[in-house]
């Protein structure tokens, strides 16, 4: 079993029109850039993905990765904990004018949440939002004493993620605070695809520290040098 | 009716139906000896409930490593691609649906796929482990057994008079004369022993043996009939 | 009345409540402030929600590294005792109860503890962030905040006419005025601008101002004035 | 801040009777033997700690560690999934005659409610042991057409746990399968106790590699070459 492919295109070859797809990452670490623009440039070329649900903890920065799906239209949804970046323009244009749905998560509900759908947990009671805006419509219950919401898991059709190292089964490593949700998104998804900067051979990663271990991921594809969203926004960039 | 499959050979058989790069959780005891028939050509890559994904076959006596160890408690060994975690991720891996099969041994199956596998009534210290958490996690939940309890009461039933383990949960049994599945609630025979007719099999069996489309021939190695 | 705190000195005064070992979780923005102040011979852990525990200062310019960020994504740095774990982790922390402080922003706070910090309503793009599990989490929530609106308006209140971030949540507000706690569902001042009197500080606080004891005088260094 | 205490008299010091006792391990793997001894050898000192609750994956082996705790009858109640071992005698016995209190919990809820516990999560919904006499007397509530049970989570007055390697501010690494339950013990009791094959200094674990950041844990106390219970019992060793 070997669960590294050898293209870009093919790594996002198989995410269908009106698809949930979880994407790692937190503002620019984490943000599989590459990913993310061959999907784009699928839909560009195919027309096909469109009418996405996407999952991350924000609504993109500037004109690439997650923004620049939005931009291309290819996005019906998000489901975020905070829309709001440097450069948000193109997520606020296109929710303001009612063409993006919102779905607001507080950020460790959301973690929680992804967790929930990898472990196979379909309900949980969190304190986090009760008595708020975020809280109506969901069940309350009272343990000890005090209030808390019951929140629903959240799984994906797809997940996205950028890691540091891969190997062949693909167990993975990350790199500094780029972990963020992807481990948790890694669980949550029928069909995981990795971008790692390394690929490796099995046994090249020290068994205690894979971060995510080879179970939850079907394929991986090498970017080297990839880039980093957050540089691409300080040079101004544009995908495509 | 005195032949029948050693336990080598029904884990060797419950070994054929595993799939190259499957993850695979094998129950303590007799199940964890369907990792020694792999077929040839395939790999599958075996979870313990303690946080191993990925081990190797036991150590040689004398260099095991007692804090590398399996759910049974038995030494395993390090391969290249084996990832440690703690016991909430591995049943994250467990009840999320991401193990592919899970082989445990079995008191009884039901015709309805219940499971009782872990308590033999009120007598005794009971003892649970990982059993119910494998049976509503893995996406095929598979048992291995004898035919027959050693007093040669019937371990396929309509209906388990021992405490269950999960309802509606196993889809295969391999046991000591016969590959059965558990179809809409029903006995399905897939394979039988040669040697034995269905009227004999039924004779052991505690539900309804059903048939549809052709009943297969459970042949397994001769070499494994004494293992 | 136009002498009040700079932001500085609002941070450097709830800095100086920050027990040494203490954890900490600064909300993103001017709270981020407070990690500059930490008195002599104290060191607070920090963390943040992005999955960083125990990080040091920003960065010189150009020497950013953008996986290395806090959760308001400014570039941070390692220091030795920095660990990285998941957002799920990360909430555990925050959820579990295992923050000792947190220091967030406020557009209302209520003599009942309720904070209203992450929308002014149905207008424009909301954003949450880790705001709603913070004021559930850390053992105490304090605020930081300038005393009134920039129209002059009230920031303690009683009762929050802006949405929500938790109800009973927060304990101590630190003003461009005063120190002033939560409790029992009142507002007791703590310490105050020697120059402000009682009277001028009601008139600008939106819920009745209790004193218990002795007030204390607000008093900071002056070099913050203009920081 | 420096978590390092100088004794394991020390670092039993101040576990009260009756207290909630979490303890790593899984078999022999990440038993924290030494610290298990220095609180028997507390309570034969001084007759306390007793009637204490322990919660751990098993109920003892032999006569050491957990098992020595029971056989000196410091142990009310036992949580655990599987109190069974190669000698259970020392619990078989107690609990076939009464002495000791028994929760059977399912090995991975029994995981899951401690990482709750840890978690702040005070409740969650579980397909495990739907349809058992384990889940007899707990809600039971239907997602998406499927059966889930209740669980509450799990918290405890001490964790005394095995680690690897630790350093001053108490972050962790743990050994192979030893690792286990100990990371969220950690996380879900009052006090956390950490006795640690390697004390370091902070900066000397890879950030990337540690599996319990110190906010989870109180104190460390070094134990270089530590018993392994399973080669313990092998011998034929008894405590005291």
């Amino acid at each position: 079993m070997d669960k590294r492919l050898s293209s870009l295109t093919e790594a996002v070859a198989d995410i269908q029109d009106g698809a949930t797809v979880m994407i790692g990452g937190f503002g620019g670490s984490g943000a599989p850039i590459e990913l993310i623009h061959a999907l784009i440039d699928r839909f560009l070329e195919t027309g096909s993905p469109k009418g996405l649900t996407v999952i991350n903890n924000n609504a993109g920065n500037g004109h690439v990765g997650i923004a620049a799906m939005i931009e291309q239209g290819m996005v019906k949804k998000m489901i975020c904990s905070f829309p709001r970046s440097a450069d948000p323009t193109v997520f606020t244009e296109r929710y303001l004018a009612g063409e993006i749905e919102l779905e607001l998560v507080p950020q460790g509900t959301l973690a929680e949440r992804i967790r929930a759908g990898g472990a196979g947990i379909p309900g949980f009671f969190t304190p986090t939002s009760v008595g708020t805006d975020l809280a109506e419509g969901k069940p309350v219950q009272q343990f000890d004493g005090r209030d808390y919401v019951m929140e629903r898991w959240l799984k994906a059709d797809h997940a996205l993620i950028k890691a540091e190292q891969g190997d062949a089964l693909g167990n993975l490593t990350y790199r500094m605070a780029a972990r963020n949700f992807s481990p948790l998104m890694a669980t949550a998804a029928e069909k995981v695809v990795v971008q790692v900067t390394k690929a490796v051979e099995p046994g090249e990663i020290d068994p205690e520290v894979i971060v995510t271990p080879g179970i939850f991921v079907d394929a991986i594809i090498e970017v080297a040098n990839p880039a980093q969203e957050e540089e691409l926004n300080r040079a101004g960039a544009h995908h495509p | 009716m005195t032949q029948k499959l050693s336990n080598a050979q029904i884990a060797w058989r419950a070994a054929q139906d595993i799939e190259d790069g499957a993850y695979v959780n094998l129950g303590i005891g007799f199940p964890e000896m369907v990792a020694r028939f792999q077929p040839e050509g395939r790999e599958a890559i075996f979870h313990t409930e303690n946080g191993v994904l990925g081990f190797g076959r036991a150590p040689e006596p004398g260099q095991e490593d007692w804090d590398l160890i399996n759910a049974g408690k038995k030494a395993i060994t390090l391969k290249p691609g084996t990832a440690f975690f703690h016991h909430a991720d591995s049943f994250a891996m467990v009840r999320g649906g991401h193990l592919d099969v899970a082989i445990l041994g079995a008191y009884q199956v039901a015709e309805t796929g219940d499971l009782a596998n872990w308590s033999t009534g009120p007598k005794g210290v009971p003892a649970v482990g990982g059993a119910m958490d494998l049976v509503h996690g893995a996406k095929r939940v598979a048992v291995i057994t004898d035919h027959v309890t050693k007093k040669g009461q019937p371990k396929l039933v309509e209906a388990c008079t021992f405490p269950l383990t999960g309802v509606g949960c196993v889809t295969r049994v391999y046991t000591s004369l016969a590959v059965v599945d558990v179809v809409d609630g029903r006995f399905v025979l897939r394979e039988k022993l040669p040697a034995i007719s269905m009227e004999e099999l039924q004779a052991v069996t505690g539900a309804t043996l059903h048939v549809e489309g052709e009943v297969g021939d459970l042949i397994c190695p001769e070499e494994l009939a004494d293992a």
